[in-house]
């Protein structure tokens, strides 16, 4: 039994603490310590990824210790395939977002001593990751839900303590927008929790373990149907929240708007991942009949989400604001892929996650440089950037482009196979859901046009271009897109086989194509 | 006789006391009722331990007596110093627990 | 001592004179309790709450409860009432606050809870009414003094010992609740003069109470030219308490009643007077 | 040999790396670098036709395997090319007309400061174009497909400074999108039918599915192809495509991308033989396009916007001949070569005469440039020939056998598309002649240059005085050599093609040939083609030949005047498509904010309301409180009475 997970989870944990405990004169150190924690947190994931065998058992690393024995809790950890790919992105991601929010936590005026708050955002950032990282890892059903709930305590400070600097309505306005957009994601969330705890604690009453090993081992407990489909509804409305799945989606917006470029990536691309990801490892496995039984309002919803979002997206105004909604129309695609139920959507929705992760990071950071230099987050406050700062430009438009999935870049295949594999059970949805590639396109050339092309404004005119730091973040995001559009094999070989296993749990075999069928 | 007599008498008492702390605004007045009430129990209790016929409940009473005691000595000295710091024995002028 | 004697004796049945006294004393303890509670005036109040504790006492006694009966009388009556007529005192004996119900529907509220709970309560014992019970014969054969002891120092050593830890915190706290720490000193008669100049208000000395030679009349206030009574002249800690006695309309009907007097008796040497008068002028 | 086809790829995608990304250490150089990976390309496309023309025509197709894109249970996509004479032909032509407009626009934007990036542009053009024709199955295209739709986005907006160039980027990016979506359906609907969209196992086994089946991909594959060649319902981009720099429009709107619908469908032959609802509605979307184009073209005062009504038209004719089946594919390939040659010596011509003109474009301002600039005037007049099918030329030849073709299609549809494409051909030579006419002869009625800062369509870099007379000159030579290759082209590639049936028989094996034999003889058709074109010259020449042409347009009929917008059709999108999504996505934001928050925000604010109410009964009095308390403790004893009596 090895403890790498624990140790993968425990080395951010470990690290917040540390970078917290920095003095407050010491601001840098407490950068510098945040970096290189998440840094060895992505090498400690890396061995992760390599002793990870896709051809081997479903779960592995396994680790397995008593809790509370009363309740048959235990201490167990496992990743199988998505977890691992997720894990991955987590890890990738955190570096970049601490990078991009080098001076967000700054005081604002310089010189002061007893400034702490730029300790606490890095120790925050770090104890999100341990979280999230900790949730993927989690095969305890209840051990996942204590974090899946604990992260929202440090996202509620990170929302609601941090923002952009010289918002249009002053500091004042600032904050109190910054506190209601946090509290809107606290209740949301909690809401979520709490109905997921009740169902937790019905599973524990029908099952008496929490143990998912245990469950790929003896199979899924005996309940009845009626139960199994509360459940499964207590678990889902949470992961709902959490994805956010229209029409639970309000608090989205508002938390990406309020908080830094950095931190909204952070929900966007590493938190929200926990509820897509928990679908496929807890919906579907625990309440395989449910889920079945869900499928087709489920199915009704995310087409929902991912037209009405990207609808919403195209009427924003603040560039912020468009980027959640895109978010939201995403989720809508990830969700459609997990809930058609074939190897292609399920693998595309996995594929979809870490891709959303990536581009939408890239997308949200460069909105964010960019926002750094204006000091405003209004489309309409910009125009003809890409005159004075081209290198700033051509990322977003990449960044735009990943969004907008163009063939060649990794959200591409993934929205492709999402597509595809619902299309081939249902045909309407998948049809109707190809609408959202035009409007992606819509909405994201708008933002391009309306803030890069064009005269030059007075406001942007002598825009420093991107710097060194900047640079060092979007590059190897730029880069990643292009590989995992050109070349998602190494990606895919992790996934395919949870995928299939994940199949299996439901009993689902992939429609035949019809040539096959008739012969 | 029937000594359950004696524990309706305390009801009764009890009662009275009770109604007393509920519509009586003078402080002293109030304590005093509170004291009539414990008085009930302890005889409610004494009688208790006539009926069951050992000492447990007059040990009861009598711990009760002691706290009662001590609560009156510090009541007292509460309604004493309210009553320095804002010149009336009366309960509803301390109404600081309205927002 | 012989009461106690046959209280001694009491076992599983009652005599017919505790019976009797039963009835008697507890009919008076009800009324007591009433008066506790409807005495307009605290003292009366006090009073009549003395008087049910003394019947309590009584009733432990009839009960087997030596000891409790004792401490009763001593603790109760003895010191707790004390206590609270010295409060009183201090508060202010005459101090009697309205009944007058300021908050609406208290009272019916509270008398509809009270009639209920008695209801209740009295129901409760009814449903648990248990007809045979032993008396206390063998409990208190070896004395219900050493009987108490006996449980008190094993069984309930513990709750002892707290109870003791408790008086001790009760007393202190009253202390620190009560006393006043005096931080600066006391100021002299020139300081105070002084103050009062720099402060410019009433310069003269406070004038003094009203003067109604019947008895110490501190409480009285004094009737300024226009006959109304003036506040100041009265003692500030009277004044707190409302203990101020308006005489001026007293005041004036004694005054007419006198001249009355005054005027039969002249009436008499008038007439007296007039006739010698009128012989004199004769 | 097939490791050389990824290099036909790689070359130019290699080029738009290093030249994007080099920075301006590279804009001395970028050009060169540019150009000289466009001509390798050309260079192995040249050797590959040589080892192709030497194997005998059934081993001609050669393919090569790179690696396993996506490999997902049940679903196999690789990167795979396949290289065979449709796609030879594509890649020569690519290729080729790409260099020289390489050649060309090293000389065109000399004075444009973001020259490198250009070059960068154009190279992802060809790669994505070559990729778009080489790959073995329909998700590969669909790579190339959207590939190009970038690089002509990225074109479109060169300058993007210009707000008309960057809305004009996103429109073209839009419309396309709208296609691509019928192309991913299409590859889904494979998917779902055949198990694979590789081209091969695809187009064989289209006998084992239904008709409808095969209609509703072929519909979707004509949804996509409508969208890339600018073919009516999704043909409003094009014209405002012309905001890009003069080369692009040569290049990408007139001689290669647009004309990628038409591989499509020919590519997809199989297919739309098995579906003859699909093969009729391509052969109307041509017919329709074909007479919109010709009547956009003849309203049109601004020369590329009338060239590109003209490009639209001439894809018409292809998409018409494609549409006729076997008895057109190679047709209308055939009319796709000429026309790259022809169309793009056009724009280069146009091209040159705006260079000359301060970028003037309204052809009411040229006039009698002809012994100004000569070697413009012959290579565009030479191309002008060809375009109106002069006999001889090589638009003769691939027109006339179109027209032929869809006689031969027989029926009353055959009467009605061979009298519609005859038509075609009149308006062909009066819009073009009408441009002749404008641009080299009658008097001068040049214009002093516009005030840039007014008039912001002034590219770039040129330097432009303004209130200067302009004072036409002739390019210089880096311009006017590949216009004359290309003039060279289009005068003989016809008549190359044809003679002896090459193209036919090089084309056979891929898009199995069928003779079609039109009611009437072909001579007939002959004869009345060349008649109908001497007709269209000459009504032009008698509108604007003989009569001076007026500097500001007349108010002209209703029909031109519809024509001169397009024939109303962005009105019609701006109506119905652009205010009515508007209003939906601002009613949403709306609804958005007040419905779904405001459920969740109405039941805090209840909350709130009942708190405060419940507040009320917090009087603060002691004694209230204990009136509770005593309350509750009755109810209390009274519960568990209750219980114990029950």
């Amino acid at each position: 039994m090895s403890f790498l997970l624990t140790a993968t989870a425990a080395l951010p944990a470990l690290g917040a603490i540390a970078t917290a405990a920095v003095p407050a004169a010491k601001r840098n150190a407490a950068k510098w310590l945040a970096l290189i924690v998440s840094l060895a947190t992505l090498v400690l994931a890396a061995i992760v990824l390599v002793r990870f065998d896709p051809g081997g058992d479903r779960y592995q690393l396994t680790e397995s210790h008593a809790w509370i024995k009363d309740f048959g809790v235990r201490y167990e950890l496992g990743v199988d395939g998505i977890a691992v790919a997720l894990i991955a992105l987590t890890a990738l991601l955190i570096p970049f977002i601490i990078l991009a929010g080098w001076h967000d936590a700054d005081p604002l005026e310089t010189g002061n001593k007893r400034w702490r708050p730029t300790q606490g955002f890095f120790a925050l950032i770090l104890a999100v990751e341990a979280m999230v990282i900790i949730s993927f890892e989690a095969t305890d059903v209840f051990l996942f839900y204590i974090f899946f709930e604990a992260m929202l305590i440090p996202m509620y400070f990170l929302i609601g303590g941090f923002g952009d600097r010289a918002h249009e309505h002053g500091e004042e306005a600032a904050s109190t927008q910054r506190s209601y957009a946090a509290v809107k994601f606290l209740l949301y969330n909690l809401a979520g929790g709490l109905i997921m705890l009740a169902a937790v604690i019905g599973f524990y009453v029908v099952a008496g373990h929490f143990s998912l090993q245990t469950i790929a081992e003896n199979g899924v407990p005996e309940m009845a149907t009626s139960t199994e489909r509360w459940l499964f509804l207590g678990f889902f409305f949470a992961f709902a929240v959490k994805a956010p799945l229209w029409p639970l989606h309000t608090w989205l917006p508002n938390a990406m708007q309020e908080s830094t470029a950095p931190v909204a990536v952070l929900i966007t691309a590493v938190v929200d991942k926990v509820g897509t990801f928990a679908m496929l490892r807890f919906c579907l496995q625990l309440f395989p009949e449910a889920s079945k039984w869900a499928t087709p309002a489920i199915l009704v919803l995310a087409l929902i989400s991912i037209i009405y979002g990207a609808l919403l997206a195209v009427g924003q105004r603040d560039m912020k604001r468009l980027v959640a909604y895109a978010s939201i129309s995403h989720f809508g695609f990830i969700i459609m892929g997990i809930f058609a139920m074939t190897s292609q959507g399920q693998s595309g929705a996995t594929l979809y996650m870490v891709n959303h992760g990536i581009s939408t990071a890239a997308l949200m950071l460069v909105a964010g440089f960019l926002i750094s230099r204006r000091g405003s987050r209004l489309i309409a406050d910009y125009g003809g950037v890409q005159k004075v700062a081209p290198v700033l430009a051509g990322t977003f438009l990449i960044g735009g482009l990943a969004t907008l999935s163009l063939p060649g870049l990794a959200p591409f295949v993934s929205e492709f196979l999402v597509l595809v594999g619902t299309f081939a059970r249902y045909p309407v949805i998948g049809i109707i859901a190809t609408l959202g590639i035009v409007l992606a396109a819509l909405y994201t050339l708008v933002l391009y046009q309306r803030t890069m092309t064009g005269p030059v404004k007075a406001e942007v005119e002598g825009m420093p271009d991107l710097r060194v730091r900047e640079l060092v973040v979007v590059a190897p995001l730029v880069v990643l897109l292009i590989f995992l559009g050109v070349y998602p094999k190494p990606v895919t070989d992790i996934v395919n086989p949870a995928v299939k296993q994940t199949l299996s749990d439901v009993q689902k075999q992939d429609p035949k194509p019809e040539v096959e069928a008739a012969k | 006789m029937n000594p359950v007599n004696y524990l309706y008498l305390a009801a009764l008492l009890f009662t009275i006391g009770a109604t007393g702390v509920l519509i009586r605004r003078n402080a002293i007045v109030v304590f005093m009722c509170v004291e009539l009430m414990l008085n009930a129990c302890n005889l409610a209790l004494v009688a208790f331990s006539r009926m069951h016929g050992n000492l447990d409940g007059q040990i009861i009473a009598f711990f009760t007596m002691v706290v009662a005691a001590a609560e009156v000595v510090v009541g007292l000295a509460i309604i004493v110093s309210l009553f320095r710091s804002r010149h009336s024995a009366s309960v509803d002028d301390a109404s600081l627990m309205k927002l | 001592m012989t009461q106690f004697a046959a209280a001694a004796t009491l076992s599983a049945g009652t005599s017919t004179g505790e019976a009797f006294q039963f009835w008697v004393l507890g009919t008076i303890a009800v009324l007591g309790a009433l008066g506790t509670v409807f005495m307009k005036k605290t003292v009366h109040s006090a009073l009549s709450l003395a008087g049910t504790m003394i019947i309590l006492a009584v009733f432990y006694l009839a009960n087997g409860a030596y000891f409790l009966g004792v401490v009763q009388i001593i603790v109760y009556t003895g010191a707790i009432m004390m206590l609270f007529l010295f409060v009183v005192m201090l508060v202010g004996v005459t101090a009697a606050d309205s009944l007058k119900e300021t908050i609406k529907g208290q009272r019916w509220l509270a008398l509809l809870c009270g009639l209920g709970f008695g209801i209740l309560l009295v129901a409760g014992i009814g449903n648990a009414a248990l007809t045979e019970f032993d008396g206390l014969a063998q409990a208190n054969a070896g004395g219900n003094v050493e009987g108490l002891a006996a449980l008190i120092f094993t069984d309930y050593v513990f709750a002892f010992e707290l109870t003791g830890a408790l008086l001790i915190t009760a007393a202190v706290g009253a202390m620190v609740l009560t006393h006043r720490e005096r931080t600066e000193r006391a100021k002299t008669q020139r300081e105070l003069a002084e103050q009062r100049v720099r402060e410019g208000k009433h310069l003269p000395p406070l004038p003094a109470p009203g003067v109604y030679a019947r008895h110490n009349a501190v409480d009285i206030a004094g009737l300024l030219p226009d006959g109304t009574p003036s506040e100041l002249t009265v003692n500030k800690t009277l004044r707190d308490r409302g203990q101020i006695r308006d005489v001026s309309a007293q005041a004036l009907n004694d005054l007419k009643a006198l001249e009355r007097r005054a005027e039969d008796r002249l009436e008499r040497t008038n007439s007296g007077s007039n006739g010698k008068n009128g012989e004199a002028s004769k | 040999m097939e490791n050389l086809i990824a290099l036909l790829v790689a070359a130019p995608l290699l080029g738009a790396a290093v030249l994007l990304c080099g920075g301006r250490r590279l804009d001395a150089v970028g050009h060169w670098l540019g150009t000289a990976l466009a001509a390798a390309s050309f260079v192995i496309g040249v050797v590959l036709f040589a080892d192709m023309a030497g194997k005998d025509a059934e081993h001609r197709e050669i393919g090569q395997h790179l690696f396993s894109w996506i490999p997902v249970e049940g679903f196999q996509a690789d990167v795979a090319f396949q290289l065979d004479q449709l796609s030879m032909t594509f890649v020569l032509l690519i290729t080729g007309v790409g260099s020289l407009i390489h050649v060309y626009s090293i000389g065109y934007m000399e004075h444009d400061e973001r020259r490198r990036r250009f070059f960068g542009y154009l190279n992802l053009f060809l790669a994505a174009m070559l990729l778009l024709v080489l790959a073995d199955n329909y998700l590969l295209l669909y790579v190339g497909w959207e590939g190009v739709g970038l690089a002509s986005y990225l074109l479109i907006g060169f300058w993007q400074h210009k707000p008309s160039a960057a809305t004009a980027a996103k429109k073209a990016f839009l419309v396309n999108r709208v296609g691509d979506m019928g192309l991913s359906i299409a590859i889904m609907l494979m998917f779902t039918t055949f198990g694979t969209f590789a081209f091969g196992p695809v187009l064989e086994s289209t006998g084992e599915t239904s008709e409808g089946m095969l209609t509703a991909i072929g519909l979707m594959l004509l949804l996509a192809a409508c969208g890339k060649s600018a073919q009516v319902p999704l043909q409003s981009w094009l014209g405002d495509a012309m905001e890009g720099p003069t080369p692009v429009s040569a290049l990408i709107h007139a001689a290669t991308m647009v004309t990628a619908g038409v591989y499509l469908i020919v590519r997809s032959g199989e297919i739309f033989n098995a579906a003859p609802d699909a093969q009729l509605a391509v052969t109307v979307v041509g017919a329709v396009t074909l007479l919109f184009g010709a009547i956009v073209g003849c309203a049109k005062d601004d020369i590329k916007k009338a060239l590109a009504g003209s490009t639209m038209s001439q894809i018409g004719y292809m998409i018409l001949a494609a549409g006729l089946g076997p008895i057109g594919y190679v047709f209308a390939i055939m009319h796709l070569v000429t026309h790259g040659f022809f169309k793009a010596g056009l724009f280069l011509g146009a091209g040159s005469v705006m260079h000359g003109m301060n970028d003037e474009v309204d052809m009411r301002k040229y006039g009698g440039l002809r012994k100004y600039m000569p070697v413009t005037f012959v290579t565009f007049g030479l191309g002008y020939l060809a375009i109106i099918g002069f006999p001889g030329l090589s638009g003769f030849f691939s027109k006339d056998k179109i027209i032929e073709a869809a006689f031969a299609k027989g029926g009353t549809e055959g009467w009605i598309l061979g009298g519609v494409a005859l038509l075609g051909a009149a308006i062909t030579a009066f819009y073009m002649t009408r441009v002749m006419l404008m641009t080299f002869f009658g008097e001068e009625r040049w214009q002093p240059a516009p005030d840039p800062d007014k008039a912001p369509s002034v590219e770039p870099g040129i330097e432009v005085h303004p209130g200067e007379m302009p004072h036409p000159h002739e390019s210089p030579k880096v311009m006017t050599i590949p216009m004359i290759v290309l003039a060279v082209g289009s005068v003989f590639g016809g008549a190359f093609f044809s003679i002896g049936d090459r193209f036919i028989h090089w084309l056979e094996p891929v898009t199995d040939h069928a003779h079609g034999h039109p009611p009437i003889s072909a001579l007939a058709v002959t004869m009345s083609t060349v008649a109908v074109m001497v007709i269209g010259v000459g009504l032009a020449w008698l509108q604007y030949g003989r009569r001076p042409v007026p500097v500001v347009a007349p108010r002209g009929s209703l029909l031109t005047r519809a024509a001169r917008r397009d024939l109303l059709q962005d009105d019609f999108n701006h109506v119905v498509l652009v205010r009515g999504g508007e209003h939906l996505t601002r009613s949403l934001v709306y609804v958005d904010h007040t419905l779904v928050d405001g459920v969740v925000n109405g039941t805090a604010a209840t909350m709130g309301g009942l708190s405060g109410r419940l507040r009320r009964i917090q009087n603060g009095y002691a004694r209230s409180y204990a009136v509770s308390m005593f309350g509750g403790a009755a109810i209390l004893i009274a519960a568990t009475l209750l219980m114990r009596a029950v």
